[in-house]
């Protein structure tokens, strides 16, 4: 199941753009959370966003597949395309957009469901598994792509909100994974594992750049540095640099980024 | 505040390091509370229970009697000269003959078990037969007529004895008590006394009571709950089958849906304010709307549920909403996340979550429909009503019934003290009807039971 | 029974529809049901409802519109003088439609042959006595119009109801076969079967919007007659409710007003705290086997009907406080005259709303996530402070629909202040007097002997309407409350 | 509809059961469907029109008001046929075992009315035992159970107890004189009005249930003295003893001779129309009205009901289908 | 407020031990979560708790102040004494217990109030402030120790809910310091803060050391070997080693301890 390849290729040539945002800002209520950003997010390709704690990040990446909808007092103004067309459009459907832009969310959010269950949701509702013994199988496989299926294995039948939260926190990621989206948006999704499991989530977060696109939200420069092709560093709700991840690491443009790698202001 | 109380981190001092064991005054001040809290909350459930176990006892106490009762076993000759003066069995010839034509032949049935016992009597067979229910008439000439080729033969029969002397055999009548009655005298005490000793006369479990009609005033003792059980039954169909669906559905789309602008909560305000309506109100409502409007039957069980339901949506409604608006919104984000659609989150997700506050809206809400009168009222179902059950489906919906609250109102308003009784063993059996509905709510809503 | 069948082809049409749909997304997708726009289920869904749903709304509004027509067309071919004096048409034409239904029983029955039945000119005698043997219930010897009525009130229903069968099963089918093209692997199923869903759910709520639309129009004209019969002054200002046979009544709603809040209040000073109380008590400190026990116990209360409530305070209630607060009571203060009391009605009224409250806050704390009530024990909170600062304000907005629950009920209550608190109206601030509500006025005037259209009865409706609007301003206010002081957990 | 539909008066009810109830045992009739909920709803209810969907009879515990028989015939209600079945006695009862008592409507009226002439002034009712108001009575303290303002009742015992005895006090003279009013009817109005306003001080209570909430209350409260129907009383002979009314003891043969002065009449109307169209109903109004029935030796009699002595007249009156205001 | 004293003496001193516990096993139902664990947790210290995810971690950390007695299903034997007092004692009110054992939990659970009345709740309910005045200055002092006071100075009364996720941990932390417990356990109190954030973190937590005893759950090696004394390390319910946190790092005695460390075994 897992390929035993753990580098990263740099490649940099130009891919196609999967996600772009022109102008996007985000108030809750007064707040200004996301301040006029514009960024590309290219296809088969990992982009991390960093910055500190509260500068907007999982704002941003909500936005992306109008999760921040569910939030009444926000509003979204800026176009967001996705392969081109406006997901704002008031012709789209935020479920078919959500089917193709998963998410795994910061705080581990599992149904008060079997771990089974869980994970089965997505493909049930979208159809993917023709019979019983496909779902078990696409259950298995996200599983243990989200590397946590030699620990439930046996308890497939527990439910999700009884694990421990490192668990809960692959679960989810199995969750997301197994609906195959186009688009994986992923909010920390190793800040409760250990360094193996991150191991084993971040091969898979390279696996999935094969075909897909993905967006992961970090706070650890080397993660980013490690599973990243390109880099966002938001810093108080303004997109204050985008590039290439080794470029970002090695020699940042903006002096806040330069601060914050550096680890001068949080 | 305490000596506890010290502002943290101005000295170096640390706090002063108690032992686990012994509680410093704080503590025990909040411990204290603690305890009175948690006492206050046994007290509360204890309240509840107590004045459900007094309620629950004087209302068994005062109904058991009515499950059973006295009969009087009697050999009647069917005269032929009384019955079918013709003698060609012509069955509406035999129809001519009234009830109140049935009076002597019992009376004389009676005179000759009198007799044969060997009872001395100075009563004539006239007032001898009072001792007897009114409904042995009816009963003997229902069996007359359906089967003529008896007339002229001699026929046993189980008759009901008179609420009185049902009574007098329960002991809520006494010698002393009848001084004034006109409707029973000492003497047919003797007899009943005597007939009771040569064991023709005795106390039975009575079916009849749980599953027959009303009587009226003058029978108490023939008068059962059965068809209004019935009523009771179609109305409960008819409002579980609308207002839970209906209420939920409105639910789900005031609470997920609706967009959150003053014409909800217009509508929001509206629904609790519906839950304050009294209830005759609805009964106005439904007399206008469905009796007068839509011409629907009076007295129909369907129109009766069809007012209930509108009288329970708010209930259900109000439970729904407040339960769906306690799921947190991180188990709506998750299953939109995977790309299921609003719709599928909440049928999904949310509505099982809700789902023991909703049984719980719907326990309240059918126990009260269940017991409800006053909307009755106006509808047509108070009152005397319906002899017989209904004979199908359709006409349980449609032709006139009562329901057991109003059917124990009724019982409730009677003069004759028999139905006193008889109202308290309908409570009981109302009783036992909501405890069955519940606890299917109940078995229901414990498996949906979950914290997270 | 036409109607079973056609309701058994059409739920029969929607389950086919639902096979057809469903295959045919599949087939258009070639088999495999990821490449569906959605899941293969929804497809079957839109077949199933688009055939049924216009269909059965076509025959609701059939049977609706079709027995006027026929009543209006055979109505028109009575001739006036068929039509006795102090009767009317409608009387009439239950007769029309007495004889109708007995010439198809009697053909049921086989005493009458369907031609006989049509036929115009039969002899009125032998069709009476034929239908009499067939058991059908006539009350008069039939006249020729009305033969020719019920003759023509037979054959135009007929005809009607089988063009009714034809036009349903029509729609149905054209329904299933429009939604059957349309079904195709980019078809969004989903969408059009979820917006009708939520067609359905706003259907649901605008049932609640309608009935409080038809409450107060049902209660509107009666209400203006009452007040062209009675000075609105008197009404909303006077101070004394007196209803009086002859006429010249004080009917002010004051006193009856008060009577309402106070014991609102006191019931719902018993219900509330006994309920919350033991809500929390089941949600946070019983096992589950005591709580599964006790909350349906609880239940119970609700469910107990109100005139033994009626009776426990008159019989019980009563007169234990009197004989505590009474003359030469226990207490020996003298306060209480008779049973009849404010206090009993409250009290008994309050132990009946225990389960609004304590069940359904029950239900709601429990939903409060555990991660809050760990967060404040983590801090080293009592299990009380956490339950009284972090639980029920996360709680509140279920526990005040809770509470609006049950003073609703109080309001709406009668059997129990009737007998409990008498019917005496008057403003006095003692717990230990005889007062009256509203609702319980409303019913006694509504049912009493007082003649229907005089203010005496009408004030019913005014009273049912002012307190309609009374209750809408305390809700405004809980609504109010709630948004102020709602905490919303994740 | 099959069966015959009858609403109305709670009191008429139990009489109309039992009819209803002989009429389906002997009949090939269904048993007629007899609702409860009060003369004035019953009568709004028969008024609501001609038709199958309206009721085909109403009881009352009173006679139909012009006001009412208006709003009928606006309605179309126009042939209404009144049937008086008798009367409902209405007697006073204290509890078995305490003391007897023997009245006068001037003791009712003293001891309820909200004010009574004492030294020559209009005064706050003072009187809180029963010998305060005529020495002849124990010391027993007054609590009365008076029928609510909704029951028909209350109007005859405040006509013929309250204000019999307010007239016959003589009180009534100086309620007039401290009446206000524009002329002298609109006075002796007033002066009626007040004459039967009853103290509010707990001393009387309304009662609005029916006679078994006031045989409860009388129960609770030994010294409660009630007002019932004459047949609740006679089916609670065990419970209740009853008061002489100037001397006359309540009995069916009493207040059908009119010595006994507290009664009222019961009735019940007939819908015209729906003669003929409603299978049985006019056969169930002879029915109700039949001697083997309704007479004083029938089973309504039997139970409570004061037979009208007139009752040939009217059973020809429902024959003839004699309606309201002359006419066929 | 924050000092800049950011290095960490590792005084290897013999200290009292604060907490004792012996052959703690404990189980959720059927599953053996925690396996025999003698552990001593010294007074002025600070403890790391490494492992591989759902290897126990929480659920032991959760046993120290008895948090463990809200799970239903959760059963805990052996001893655990504070002080040399058994915890588990009846004679001991949890409340009290707890009120010294402070915890910050794995995923944020602020309260849904106000920022203020988060931080307030633990000093009102235990009296620690006489007045306005004094509470408004210890809700102050924590959000400053919690490192978030800038973020939330202007917005006390915007609910703790609304914050980031990042922002809801160090508010969770500030109002756990604001109680001043004489042990606090953190429960992987970093898992979503920036590098800055972490570093005032880790400095609060090398603060508190000077009079209280810390006890960290973290992921992060370098975390660990930053701000502890003592490291154990968990393994399937094992404490399979504890000891110095630079001999653990540098030298372990248990191959598996040495796996964990290499980022071998997970
Ligand atoms: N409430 C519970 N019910 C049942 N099993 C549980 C529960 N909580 C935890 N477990 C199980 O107990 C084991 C230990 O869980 P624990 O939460 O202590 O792990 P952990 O070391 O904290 O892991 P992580 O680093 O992922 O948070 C896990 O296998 C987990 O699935
Ligand atoms: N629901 C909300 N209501 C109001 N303000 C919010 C809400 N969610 C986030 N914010 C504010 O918006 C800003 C950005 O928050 P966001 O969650 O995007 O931060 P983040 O970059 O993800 O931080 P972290 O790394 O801590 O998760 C913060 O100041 C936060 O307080
Ligand atoms: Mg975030
Ligand atoms: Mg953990
Ligand atoms: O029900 P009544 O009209 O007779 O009071």
């Amino acid at each position: 199941m897992m390929n035993d390849m753990t580098r990263v290729e740099r490649t940099v040539d130009s891919k196609a753009i999967k996600i772009a945002a022109n102008n996007v800002q985000v108030h809750y209520g007064d707040t200004h959370a996301i301040k006029d950003v514009n960024v590309e997010i290219e296809d088969k390709t990992v982009t991390a966003f960093i910055g500190p704690s509260g500068c907007g990040k999982s704002t941003f990446l909500r936005c992306l597949n109008r999760m921040n909808d569910t939030i009444d007092i926000c509003r979204v103004t800026g176009d967001i395309l996705l392969d081109g067309e406006d997901i704002y459009d008031k012709r789209v459907d935020p479920v078919q957009l959500r089917a193709k832009v998963g998410m795994v969310f910061q705080k581990p959010n599992p149904f008060p469901k079997s771990i089974y269950d869980n994970v089965a949701y997505g493909p049930r509702i979208h159809g993917l598994a023709k019979n019983k013994a496909e779902l078990d199988e696409i259950v298995e496989k996200s599983l243990r792509r989200g590397a946590i299926w030699d620990e439930v294995k046996d308890r497939l039948d527990a439910p999700g909100t009884g694990l421990s939260g490192g668990q809960q926190q692959r679960l989810c990621i199995a969750r997301a994974v197994a609906t195959e989206p186009e688009v994986l948006l992923m909010d920390e999704p190793c800040s409760a594992l250990d360094p193996i499991a991150t191991a084993q989530v971040e091969e898979l977060i390279d696996d999935l750049r094969k075909r897909y696109s993905v967006v992961i939200v970090t706070h650890s420069m080397q993660q980013a540095a490690r599973v990243s092709q390109k880099t966002a560093f938001f810093h108080l709700g303004n997109l204050v640099e985008f590039g290439e991840t080794g470029q970002i690491f090695t020699n940042p443009e903006d002096p806040r980024t330069e601060s914050y790698i550096t680890g001068r202001i949080g | 505040m305490t000596d506890i109380s010290q502002s943290p981190g101005a000295s170096s001092a640390a706090k002063p390091k108690g032992s686990l064991f012994d509680k410093d005054a704080r503590t025990k001040r909040r411990n204290a509370a603690e305890g009175r809290f948690k006492l206050y909350g046994i007290a509360a459930i204890g309240i509840g229970l107590l004045m459900l176990i007094v309620l629950v006892t004087n209302i068994v106490t005062a109904g058991t009697g009515a499950f059973q009762q006295s009969f009087l076993e009697l050999n009647v000759e069917l005269k032929e000269d009384k019955l079918d003066k013709k003698g060609n069995r012509n069955i509406e010839d035999i129809k001519k003959v009234s009830t109140f034509g049935y009076a002597p032949l019992i009376a004389s049935a009676l005179e000759s078990e009198v007799q044969k016992l060997g009872i001395q009597t100075d009563l004539k067979p006239k007032e001898m037969g009072k001792i007897l229910s009114k409904a042995a008439q009816a009963e003997l000439r229902n069996y007359v007529i359906a089967n003529p080729d008896e007339i002229g033969k001699t026929v046993s029969f189980r008759f009901l004895v008179n609420s009185r002397v049902d009574g007098y055999m329960k002991g809520r009548v006494t010698r002393e008590s009848i001084a004034n009655d006109k409707s029973i005298s000492v003497a047919q005490l003797d007899v009943v006394d005597q007939l009771r000793d040569s064991g023709v006369l005795y106390k039975a479990f009575n079916p009849d009571f749980i599953f027959g009609s009303d009587a009226s005033d003058q029978r108490p003792e023939a008068a059962g709950i059965g068809v209004s059980m019935l009523g009771s039954l179609f109305m409960m169909f008819v409002v579980l089958a609308l207002a839970l669906p209906i209420g939920v559905a409105a639910s789900i789309y005031l609470e997920e849906f609706a967009p959150q602008n003053r014409l909800t909560d217009i509508i929001e305000v509206n629904i609790s304010n519906l839950a304050a309506v009294p209830s005759i109100v609805f009964g106005i409502l439904g007399l206008a709307v469905f009796i007068n409007y839509m011409h629907l039957p009076t007295s129909a069980p369907l129109v009766g549920g069809l007012v209930l339901t509108l009288m329970t949506l708010p209930t259900i409604i109000i439970s729904t909403r407040a339960s769906l608006k306690a799921v947190p919104p991180s188990i709506r984000d998750a299953a939109l996340g995977v790309g299921a659609s609003k719709m599928q989150s909440v049928f999904h997700h949310v509505l099982p979550l809700a789902a023991p506050g909703i049984l719980t809206g719907t326990i309240i809400g059918l126990a009260q429909a269940l017991g409800e009168t006053a909307p009755l009222l106006l509808i047509g179902m108070v009152g005397f009503i319906a002899s017989n059950p209904p004979d199908g489906i359709v006409a349980g919906f449609l032709s006139p019934n009562s329901a057991m609250p109003a059917q124990i109102y009724e019982w409730s308003k009677r003069a004759d003290p028999a139905f006193y009784e008889r109202a308290w063993g309908g409570i009981i059996i109302l009783l036992i009807f909501l405890v069955t509905m519940n606890t299917i709510a109940v078995i229901l809503r414990r498996r949906f039971e979950r914290r997270w | 029974m036409a109607l079973s069948w056609i309701l058994l082809t059409l739920l029969a049409l929607a389950v086919l529809g639902y096979f057809a749909g469903r295959s045919r997304a599949l087939a258009s997708a070639e088999g495999d049901a990821r490449a569906l726009h959605s899941l293969p289920s929804y497809y079957g869904y839109n077949v199933a409802l688009t055939a049924l749903v216009p269909a059965l709304g076509l025959l609701i509004l059939w049977l609706l519109v079709q027995p006027l027509i026929v009543n209006n067309t055979v109505s028109g071919m009575i001739p006036d003088t068929a039509i006795a004096e102090g009767s009317d048409r409608g009387l009439v034409m239950s007769e029309v439609r007495r004889v109708a239904y007995g010439l198809d029983g009697a053909i049921a029955s086989g005493l009458l042959s369907e031609v006989q039945a049509r036929n115009a000119d039969a002899d009125i005698e032998a069709l009476t006595q034929s239908l009499k043997d067939a058991g059908q219930v006539l009350t008069q010897d039939i006249s020729k119009p009305i033969l020719l009525a019920a003759q023509k009130y037979r054959s135009m229903t007929s005809t009607g109801s089988t063009a009714m069968q034809i036009m349903v099963l029509v729609v149905a089918l054209l329904g299933a076969a429009f939604a059957y093209i349309r079904t195709h692997r980019e078809f969004r199923a989903r969408n059009v079967v979820e917006q009708g869903i939520l067609a359905l759910l706003l259907l649901a709520a605008s049932i609640a919007i309608l009935t409080t639309v038809g409450i107060v129009l049902s209660m509107l004209f009666e209400t203006m007659n009452f007040f062209q019969l009675h000075s609105w002054k008197d009404f909303f200002f006077g101070s004394t409710w007196a209803p009086n046979f002859r006429g010249g009544s004080e009917l002010s709603i004051l006193p009856l007003l008060w009577g309402t809040l106070y014991i609102s209040v006191i019931a719902l000073l018993v219900a509330v705290p006994i309920g919350l109380f033991a809500a929390i008590y089941l949600s946070e400190y019983a096992t589950g086997a005591t709580r599964s026990i006790a909350k349906p116990l609880l239940e119970i209360l609700a469910g107990i009907p109100t005139i033994v409530y009626g009776l426990f305070a008159l019989l019980t209630v009563g007169p234990a406080l009197v004989s505590l607060f009474g003359d030469g009571g226990a207490l020996g203060l003298g306060w209480m005259a008779s049973s009849n009391a404010v206090l009993t009605a409250g009290l008994v009224m309050g132990i009946m709303l225990i389960p609004f409250v304590s069940s359904l806050s029950d239900d709601i704390i429990n939903a409060v996530p555990q991660s809050m009530r760990d967060g404040s024990l983590g801090l080293g909170a009592t299990k009380s402070e956490t339950v009284r600062q972090v639980v029920l304000p996360a709680a509140l907005p279920g526990i005040v629909g809770a509470i609006l629950l049950a003073a609703s009920r109080a309001i709406g209550e009668t059997m129990i202040v009737v007998m409990a608190a008498g019917a005496i109206a008057k403003f006095s601030g003692n717990p230990f007097e005889a007062m009256t509500t509203i609702t319980t006025r409303i019913v006694s005037q509504l049912t009493g002997d007082t003649d229907f259209a005089s203010p005496e009865t009408l004030v019913a409706f005014a009273l049912g309407l002012t307190l309609f609007v009374i209750t809408l301003g305390l809700n405004i206010f809980a609504l109010y409350i709630v948004r102020k002081y709602r905490e919303q957990y994740e | 509809r099959d069966q015959v539909q009858v609403a109305g008066s709670s009191t008429v009810l139990p009489y109309a059961s039992i009819v209803a109830e002989a009429f389906g045992e002997n009949f090939d009739f269904p048993t007629p469907v007899v609702e409860s909920g009060g003369s004035s709803a019953g009568l709004k209810r028969f008024c609501e029109g001609v038709g199958e969907n309206t009721i085909d009879v109403a009881n009352a515990s009173r006679k139909i008001r012009e006001k009412e028989i208006k709003a009928c015939a606006d309605a179309g209600v126009t042939d209404i046929i009144e049937v008086q079945i008798g009367y409902d006695g209405i007697v006073f009862a204290s509890d078995i075992n305490g003391n007897s008592f023997a009245f006068t409507p001037d003791d009712w009226y003293k001891a309820l009315s909200a004010q009574v002439v004492v030294d020559g002034q209009l005064v706050d009712n003072p009187y809180k035992t029963w010998d305060q108001v005529n020495p002849n009575f124990p010391a027993q303290p007054i609590a009365a159970f008076v029928p609510g303002t909704k029951h028909g009742t209350r109007e005859v015992f405040e006509d013929k107890v309250i204000l019999a005895g307010c007239e016959h006090t003589g009180d009534f003279d100086a309620y007039l004189a401290a009446a206000e009013g524009d002329s002298d009817k609109a006075k002796k109005k007033a002066a009626e009005k007040a004459c039967i306003a009853l103290r509010t001080d707990g001393v009387s209570v309304d009662i609005d249930g029916d006679y078994t909430e006031t045989l409860a209350r009388i129960d609770s409260n030994k010294d409660g003295i009630g007002v019932f129907g004459l047949a609740f009383y006679e089916n609670n002979t065990d419970k209740l003893q009853v008061a002489t009314m100037s001397d006359v003891v309540p009995s069916t043969e009493s207040i059908a001779t009119g010595e006994y002065p507290v009664s009222r009449p019961l009735f019940f109307y007939v819908k015209k129309a729906h003669i003929g169209v409603i299978p049985g109903l006019k056969e169930f109004a002879e029915f109700f009205v039949a001697d083997e029935i309704a007479g004083p030796d029938g089973p309504l009699a039997e139970y409570g009901l004061v037979s009208d002595p007139e009752l040939i007249k009217v059973q020809e009156a429902v024959a003839n289908e004699t309606v309201l205001g002359g006419g066929s």
